[in-house]
């Protein structure tokens, strides 16, 4: 859902910035960039659930009528033990410092909806979004890589119906993708099932229906940077050596358009992390997007907070993931050596 | 050998209804050197590519006869092209700094053409890198054969562009500008390398702008003009006696030592007396106290005045460091200390990092040095506050090598120097006709004041950059690389403008140069820099003629000369 | 109908057979899975499959032994007395006796946020291995249907132990019961699969046979999507399905599947009037808001006419039998001249520009606080939007404002609402009359908050008081009766239609049970024809 | 250079707006009349239900039939334009405007103000947008302006970092130096220089960004948390029609053919506007 925010443009500012902190840092030791991305983590961390916190105080709605919901006759000192267990007696500073000492020790609390250690929770539902995100990713990156090289730049047909696919694919709301899909393919043709945990077949219709937009968005970018690089002196220098248009494609333009598209690619896969509640509920299937919505929904303090870091959590490991494979796609951005 | 290698009769290119060419007619036999010059945009290139078949999209090339070897070029399929194109031609490209695949290793670069044109195994394929990174004189082939473009200075990249055109051993070899952009050591060992090129049997088509450059080299010299051959010959007949009008210009307008003092563009001086309106009092004393004058010794055409009491602009120890990409320090300033005399141009040459730049900025306030201090009008100037030397500002303007990049995009020539003229305190009503004036006095229309740079050329650019600097009324004028953007013509009209501002206004000037013809003919004095610091210094004939520090002595023997005469 | 099963159709066996998965499609994950935790009837429907009682209930409301053989209950209510059946044993092979079902009932006792906390237990005292003493502190009328449902699970004595009650809610596969099926396999969010209990030997008179149950094995899967649900059904990615949207029934059954439909008991769907703030303050504005309603008329439209109007605030069916008034049945109806002339008695003489009643100025305007989550269930919301807008024809200008469920209780205790929307399921009056006490009002300091109309009528809280604590059933049918009258005399709420459970299954499955509730029951006697 | 020069130069060879691009603001167009004007276009009160006419097939009275409570569907479309786009305009101010100040303050200001801008930012942006979504409108509570916010806030440190950039490669450009040395003040140099020159790719990304916010408003109304019904917000018609997909089709490929045919009329001005922008550019 979150991914169509980053367009080619954003994702050009983007490599530019990223390579400038790149050669910013180039010179540290190895050491130093480590503490660096340490620092990162746990000021990006510290700020995310604070800033959770702020605004989960101010949502109108007391946590503990969630906890006490269901129950009928409640005194008051019902409500007072409940409140002392998760420590809802306590002042909102001291509230506060207590949830941070936990964070520094690994401990997110206990959901007041599951009952179980936020960390618990969480990791229960990591595998499946882990799954579905990773296949799509797989799936998109392969399909618009076949695509942009088949229709950068040339075959003027194939390139505007590409593109007007690709068009149609991010313009399209996902949900209503997967109804579609779901009802021609599954109910129709019955080709594929809708859902069910069993088995590669039932995670196709979800993973393409992930991936569709994904498709689009990333064919955009790469092909634009592309057709860039193919303006290129140095894609003259390979031709005028004689080398075919596939070899100057697949050998050496398409590494220069994987940049921003590794860029973006990680922009996508943070947001896919925690944003993918609605195919989830669509397909009927676990994982962190449902999760954090049904939280929101309950209330659940300490799963929203957790959800929350865990997503800066993942966005920074992803980026510093990133920034450490740049340099193996582009050797401008390595150390000296 | 009756028939030459390549054979091109009248040929022409046009991109839509535009000709680019027309009429080029050339032979092009092994061991000899043809060469193209013309000013940027006369058809040099395209003419060199369309014996390659990559003229490029939306091109229309016709010819009588383009044959290479006997066969016709006119009929080559693509594929056939492809067997051409690296082996039996090679190219090497305009801009040798980006024409190599930023993300591939040099030693997989330079043999492109041998896994195209033969069925080498990868062993051989490395150890022919090896060897022709050796023959063309890149020192430790095995290092540099590793390493990324990024990482080999301009004159081993243009080594190893060329050494990656000659893998698959072509017959004839296209060199376009292959020393532009490359500092002129370096540029002396890059033709050094054409030539054995050239010896051992190659056709070689060189293509410059820069007439000197292709004196050193050609058996043959065509001229170029709006895509035509105005004039044609061996070098000695071109350059000595050119019989064509547009030949002579260019070869006048090349600057140097003897051309100090005259006027190169042939055009007559400008008069540039200041508008008549009230001035803030300050700035009309100074005038007063400094009339315009030259710094004595300069055979410019200014009478001599009186020597003026204090230099307008001192520089002391000036130092800055920066931080290297690799975590070292670098410095690219290193103790400078000048002094710029009231009236007189001070020149600075150095190659290219040597840190001319960086002085530039330090001497404007735009870079804050590390140790050192500015005096501008005997008043410390820099280091100081930006709030208190805001209202001193237009004492001291910039003239860039990029004017475009100088402005505001967004502006037209009217908006750019009228925001010059509300600095300096011109009522609004009056700003349009003050703007005009200026434009008029630097040679422009004032019908440009509508436009917008864009669709200015180089030498008007160059120039509306001059006016809005003469609109705050600066004393001191810094030009970073002013005319190395422009062809020799443009530049000649440039640097008579210059000169004129120096005599008519009695500005100074810092003149910042990697041409040392260019600073012969401007400076007075000259300043030679070397990794950030200061070899030599003094009056700029001193300098040259009896250079003292090795390097400088290296730099002027680098000089490409013009004339070989014996 | 009340504990109906799917009549056998003719080219169908009619003997059952063994063997077998059944894929059930639920509509939610329940989100515990501890049935002491939340009330969830959602979880019931699993669970009863799980999980044995310790009585149980009969179709006619009466209870029949469960885990307990017999139980006697004490002149003064405050003491029953449970014998145990012997013999039976959890899935973890340890087995089931007094000292268990003490640690089962105790479990309020230390855990203060269970849902079964306010049943008034007091103290548990094992008499012998196979007898067990509860002791309350009050009366508490709704006790023995409460061990009657599978909010009361009875779980192994080694799970109590060994794991905490957080571990029981999350974890499904630590649902170890006596049941006639045990956990195999759970994917959260997506799956649970129950297998049978072969041991299992030990089913209640109340169900239609003994020993083992007939299917190997039931996976249900969560399908929040009721058109997916349906695809599935009908392209037989699954056997069953649960709720089947009203309008989806003729298609459903012209692919060949079947629909089961039951009424559930407790509350209808009703609309909860806020009496104590105006318009609603005036008794005769709240019985003009009920005439202006076309119920049947809007039924027919949402749902097609599959849902039937509610006559009063307690369903019929639930127990005991006898506890709806039958001559409540076309005592009130749509009837907009009655709204005009009660309005216009109330003072709302005017009629606005846009065609609102207007008194002294002020608009008839009623808030409507709605919980968007809820009202997502079973077309609630177009239900509601029609509502709104047919009001407008006498002369009522209704907002509907959406809630999240969390913001919509405290909404609710500000009291500034004029409607809210509702229903409660549960198999005892009890439950349906609650909803209108005191006690029941919500407020930050505390209770349960499920009296979303605020209202406080001591003729209510005394017939509730009886209802709650007489062990005498007619006593307790006719202060439910006084109830019924009481809320739709003084126009305290406007019962809409009578919910139902519907399912559907693909022409194979038999023997569908649905519990008192009328929520999907044990998969015990469920079979698939070959 | 030379080629985009003699473009330029000859402003009588007009460029040619393509097929495409024609239509797509012949859309916008019409959806601007819809959304300013929707009695111009509508047929019916958008919010009059009839349960009984549920589910009509396309008639003279009903263009394009009714929904589940006798609404008609035509009419309903018509007045959710205005929230459709409103959603999408709406949002992208908040988010450029949010997007310019906080950028403006990183990339201008150096050091420590630029770190802590930054810094902040990259927190902001390793927020779940769906999170911060449903916690603004939890927050604000449910409603149009709140989507708004919710939509607009989640997009803000996306267009922050555009700015940030902008801004900073702007700043080293020769005209800021050349300003610097007319002695203009920072506060005139912001304004004349850095901000107009910054601005150009953050409003072709705002205009590709209303078709962003309107899909993303159509995915809160899915999950329950976006308009508030009855309003005829597309995403939310869209997301209430999918409970009859198999009884009424006809109700979902509306609504959905609304949102994909605007978000692309939106792509395609907003992509031909960034070319535009672009080539003028790179021929500066
Ligand atoms: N691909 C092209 N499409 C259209 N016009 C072109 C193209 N390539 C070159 N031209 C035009 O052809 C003319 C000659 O260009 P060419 O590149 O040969 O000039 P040049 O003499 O090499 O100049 P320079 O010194 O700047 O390299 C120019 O007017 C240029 O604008
Ligand atoms: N902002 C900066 N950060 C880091 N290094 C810099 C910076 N500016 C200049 N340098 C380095 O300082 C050295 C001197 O640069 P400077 O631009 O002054 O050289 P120059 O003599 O003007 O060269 P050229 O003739 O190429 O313009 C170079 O090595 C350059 O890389
Ligand atoms: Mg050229
Ligand atoms: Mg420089």
């Amino acid at each position: 859902m979150t991914l169509e925010t980053t367009t080619a443009q954003l994702v050009d500012d983007e490599i530019a910035e990223v390579a400038d902190e790149r050669r910013g840092s180039r010179g540290r030791t190895a050491a130093r960039a480590v503490l660096r991305t340490l620092v990162d983590i746990v000021l990006v961390v510290w700020a995310a659930a604070t800033l959770t916190f702020l605004a989960v105080k101010l949502i109108p709605g007391d946590p503990l009528d969630k906890l006490m919901a269901g129950i009928q006759d409640v005194t008051p000192e019902m409500r007072a033990a409940v409140a002392e267990r998760y420590g809802l007696d306590q002042p909102v500073l001291v509230q506060y410092l207590s949830y941070l000492a936990g964070v520094a020790r690994g401990d997110l609390g206990v959901s007041y909806q599951r009952g179980v250690p936020v960390t618990e929770a969480l990791w229960a539902e990591l595998g499946a979004t882990a799954e579905l995100t990773a296949w799509a990713m797989v799936v998109a990156i392969v399909a618009s890589v076949v695509l942009a090289l088949a229709t950068s730049g040339r075959r003027p047909v194939a390139r505007l119906l590409a593109q007007g696919f690709e068009l149609i694919a991010v313009s399209t709301p996902s949900f209503w993708l997967g109804i579609v899909l779901m009802t021609v393919f599954s109910f129709g043709l019955r080709w594929v099932p809708a859902f069910g945990g069993d088995g590669p077949a039932s995670l196709v219709l979800p993973v393409v229906t992930l991936a569709v937009p994904l498709i689009g968005v990333l064919t955009q970018v790469l092909r634009e940077r592309m057709e860039h690089a193919l303006h290129e002196p140095f894609v003259t220098t390979l031709r005028s050596r004689g080398l075919g248009e596939s070899a100057v494609r697949s050998r050496h333009v398409l590494r220069h358009a994987s940049l921003p598209a590794l860029t973006l690619s990680s922009v996508i896969v943070g947001s896919l992390l925690s944003g993918t509640a609605v195919i989830e509920t669509l397909f009927a299937r676990p994982g962190i997007g449902r999760l954090a919505v049904d939280a929101l929904q309950d209330r659940d303090i300490p799963l929203v907070m957790g959800v929350v870091i865990f997503a800066a959590f993942v966005f920074i490991v992803l980026n510093t993931l990133v920034d450490l494979l740049y340099p193996l796609l582009d050797p401008r951005l390595r150390r000296n050596r | 050998m009756s028939r030459p290698l390549v054979r091109v009769r009248d040929l022409s290119v046009r991109f839509g209804d535009a000709p680019a060419v027309e009429g080029v007619s050339f032979d092009l036999e092994p061991g000899r050197c043809v060469a193209l010059v013309g000013e940027s945009g006369s058809g040099k290139s395209v003419t060199g590519r369309s014996l390659l078949g990559l003229v490029g999209p939306g091109s229309l090339v016709e010819a009588d006869e383009l044959s290479l070897d006997g066969a016709d070029l006119r009929s080559f399929s693509e594929r056939e092209w492809r067997r051409v194109r690296g082996g039996d031609v090679a190219l090497v490209l305009q801009d040798a700094l980006v024409s190599l695949d930023p993300l591939v290793r040099i030693g997989s670069q330079v043999t492109d053409a041998v896994r195209v044109h033969s069925d080498a195994t990868g062993r051989a394929r490395r150890a022919r890198a090896l060897s022709l990174l050796a023959d063309v004189g890149v020192p430790e082939p095995e290092l540099r054969a590793a390493q990324y473009p990024h990482e080999l200075s301009g004159g081993l990249r243009q080594r190893a562009l060329i050494a990656s055109a000659l893998a698959a051993s072509p017959r004839v070899l296209i060199a376009d500008e292959p020393t532009t952009a490359l500092d002129v050591t370096v540029q002396r060992q890059v033709l050094q390398l054409l030539g054995r090129v050239r010896q051992a049997g190659t056709a070689l088509l060189l293509i410059s702008h820069d007439l000197a450059v292709v004196a050193q080299l050609a058996d043959e010299i065509l001229v170029l003009k709006d895509g035509r051959v105005v004039e044609r010959g061996a070098p000695r007949e071109v350059l000595t006696a050119p019989t064509d009008s547009y030949t002579r210009r260019l070869i006048a307008a090349i600057p140097s030592g003897r051309t100090r003092g005259e006027r190169l563009s042939g055009a007559a001086s400008v008069s540039l007396a200041p508008a008549p309106r009230a001035r803030p009092a300050g700035r009309t004393a100074l005038r007063a106290e400094a009339p315009a004058v030259a710094a004595p010794g300069a055979d410019t055409t200014a009478a001599a005045g009186a020597r003026p009491p204090a230099p307008v602009l001192t520089a002391h120890g000036l130092t800055k460091t920066y931080r290297r990409p690799d975590g070292g320090r670098l410095r690219a300033v290193d103790d400078v200390s000048f002094a710029l005399a009231r009236g007189s141009a001070l020149g600075v040459v150095g190659e290219s990092g040597s840190g001319k730049s960086t002085v530039a900025g330090i001497v404007l306030g735009l870079t804050t040095p590390d140790a050192g201090s500015v005096d501008l009008d005997g008043t410390p100037w820099v280091p100081a506050p930006e709030r208190l030397r805001r209202p001193r500002r237009h004492g001291i303007q910039v003239i860039s090598q990029d004017p475009l990049g100088s402005f505001d995009p967004r502006h037209t020539v009217e908006a750019i120097v009228s925001e010059a003229l509300a600095q300096a305190g011109v009522a609004r009503r009056d700003r349009r006709e003050r703007a005009a004036s200026l434009l008029e006095q630097v040679g422009l229309d004032a019908s440009l004041l509508s436009r917008h740079p864009l669709t200015l050329s180089g030498g008007q650019r160059q120039r509306v950059a001059i006016v809005r600097a003469l609109a705050v009324e600066p004393e001191v004028l810094v030009c970073d690389e002013p005319v190395s953007a422009l062809d020799v013509s443009v530049q000649a009209q440039v640097l008579d403008l210059l000169a004129d501002l120096r005599a008519q206004l009695g500005i100074s000037l810092l003149f910042i140069s990697h041409d040392l013809g260019v600073v012969r003919h401007v400076a007075d004095d000259v300043v030679v820099m070397r990794s950030g610091r200061i070899v030599e210094s003094g009056p700029v004939d001193t300098v040259f003629d009896d250079p003292r520090h090795p390097y400088t002595r290296e730099l002027i023997r680098a000089i490409p000369t013009l004339l070989t005469r014996p | 109908a009340g504990g109906g099963a799917s009549a056998p159709s003719a080219d169908v066996p009619a003997d059952p057979v063994s063997g077998g998965t059944l894929t059930y499609l639920a509509n939610t994950e329940p989100p515990v899975w501890d049935g002491q935790r939340i009330p969830s009837l959602n979880v019931n429907s699993i669970n009863s499959s799980i999980f044995d009682t310790l009585v149980a209930q009969d179709a006619d409301g009466t209870y029949k032994p469960g885990l307990a053989t017999s139980w006697e209950i004490s002149d003064d209510g405050l003491t029953y007395t449970f014998d145990l059946r012997e013999g039976v044993t959890f899935h973890d092979g340890s087995p089931f006796d007094a000292a268990v079902l003490k640690q089962n009932i105790d479990r309020p006792l230390n855990e203060p946020d269970l849902a079964t906390v306010s049943t008034g237990i007091a103290a548990t005292e094992v008499v012998d291995e196979n007898t067990l003493k509860v002791t309350l502190s009050r009366p508490n009328a709704a006790l023995i249907h409460a061990f009657s449902t599978p909010h009361w699970p009875i779980y192994s004595g080694v799970v109590l132990t060994e794991h905490t009650p957080a571990e029981l809610s999350s974890n499904p596969l630590l649902s170890i019961g006596t049941g006639p099926f045990k956990v195999a396999e759970y994917t959260k969010g997506s799956k649970l699969v129950l297998e049978r209990n072969d041991a299992y030997d030990w089913a209640p008179e109340t169900w239609g046979h003994t020993g083992a149950a007939y299917l190997d094995e039931v996976v249900v899967q969560f399908v929040p999507e009721p058109q997916a649900r349906i695809g599935a059904l009908t392209s037989d990615q699954a056997d069953a399905v649960d709720q089947v949207p009203p309008l989806n029934i003729a298609e459903v059954e012209a692919a060949g599947d079947t629909v089961l439909q039951q009424d559930n008991t407790g509350t209808p769907y009703y609309l909860a009037l806020n009496p104590n703030i105006a318009p609603f303050d005036d008794r005769d504005v709240r019985l003009a808001f009920r005439s202006a309603i076309d119920v049947d008329g809007l039924l027919q439209g949402v749902y097609g006419g599959v849902y039937q109007k509610a006559w009063s605030t307690t369903l019929p069916g639930t127990p005991p039998e006898g506890a709806f008034d039958e001559s409540l049945v076309g005592s009130w109806g749509y009837d907009l001249d009655q709204a005009e002339s009660l309005l216009k008695k109330a003072g709302y003489t005017a009629v606005d520009a846009e065609g609102y009643r207007v008194k002294d100025g002020e608009r008839l305007t009623v808030q409507w606080a709605v919980d968007s989550l809820y009202v997502q269930t079973d077309q609630r919301q177009q239900l509601g939007e029609a509502i709104a807008s047919s009001l407008k024809k006498a002369g009522f200008d209704v907002v509907r404002k959406p809630y999240d469920t969390a913001s919509f209780t405290t909404e609710l205790t500000k009291g500034e609402h004029n409607l809210a929307d509702a229903s409660r399921g549960f198999a005892d009056v009890g439950t349906s009359v609650v909803p209108f006490t005191t006690r029941a009002i919500p407020s930050s300091g505390g209770g349960s908050g499920i009296n979303y109309g605020l209202v406080s009528d001591p003729a209510i809280d005394a017939a509730y008081g009886v209802i709650s604590s007489s062990l005498d059933p007619q006593e307790r049918i006719d202060a439910a009766h006084e109830v019924q009258h009481r809320i739709l005399d003084e126009g305290y709420a406007v019962p809409l239609y009578i919910p139902q459970k519907i399912v559907g299954t693909t022409s194979a499955v038999q023997g569908w049970k649905f519990d008192k509730v009328g929520y999907t029951d044990s998969f015990y006697d469920v079979w698939l024809a070959p | 250079m030379t080629l985009s020069l003699t473009a330029r130069t000859a402003p009588a060879r007009r460029e040619r707006v393509p097929v495409g691009v024609v239509v797509a603001l012949a859309v916008i167009g019409v959806l601007v009349v819809a959304a300013v004007a929707p009695g111009l276009l509508a047929t019916q009160d958008p919010l009059a239900s009839d349960p009984a006419d549920a589910f009509a097939p396309p008639s003279a009275e009903h263009w394009l039939g009714t929904d589940q409570l006798g609404r008609d569907l035509y009419s309903r479309l018509v007045h959710g334009a205005w929230y459709s786009l409103s959603l999408g305009v709406g949002a992208t101010v908040i988010a450029v405007a949010g997007g310019i100040l906080l950028g403006v303050i990183a990339g201008y200001a150096r050091g420590i103000t630029d770190r802590v801008v930054s810094r902040g930012l990259d927190v902001l942006l390793a927020f779940p947008e769906v999170l911060v979504a449903l916690v603004a409108i939890a927050v604000l509570g449910p409603g149009q302006a709140s989507v708004i916010w919710a939509v607009g806030l989640g997009r803000i440190p996306g267009s922050a970092r555009l700015v940030r950039s902008q801004v900073l490669q702007v700043r080293q450009s020769d005209y800021v130096g050349s300003a610097v040395t007319l002695g203009l003040s920072p506060l005139r140099l912001i304004a004349r220089h850095v901000v107009p020159n910054s601005l150009g790719p953050v409003l072709v990304n705002a205009v590709l960004g209303v078709g962003v916010s309107i899909i993303f408003g159509a995915a809160l109304s899915f999950l329950g948390l976006g308009a508030v019904p009855p309003t005829p917000e597309w995403g939310l018609v869209l997301a209430e029609s999918r409970q009859y997909l198999s009884i009424a089709p006809a109700l979902s490929i509306w609504p959905g053919l609304c949102i994909t045919v605007t978000v692309v009329a939106i792509t395609v001005a907003g992509r031909w506007a960034q070319q535009r922008y672009v080539s003028r550019r790179s021929s500066l």
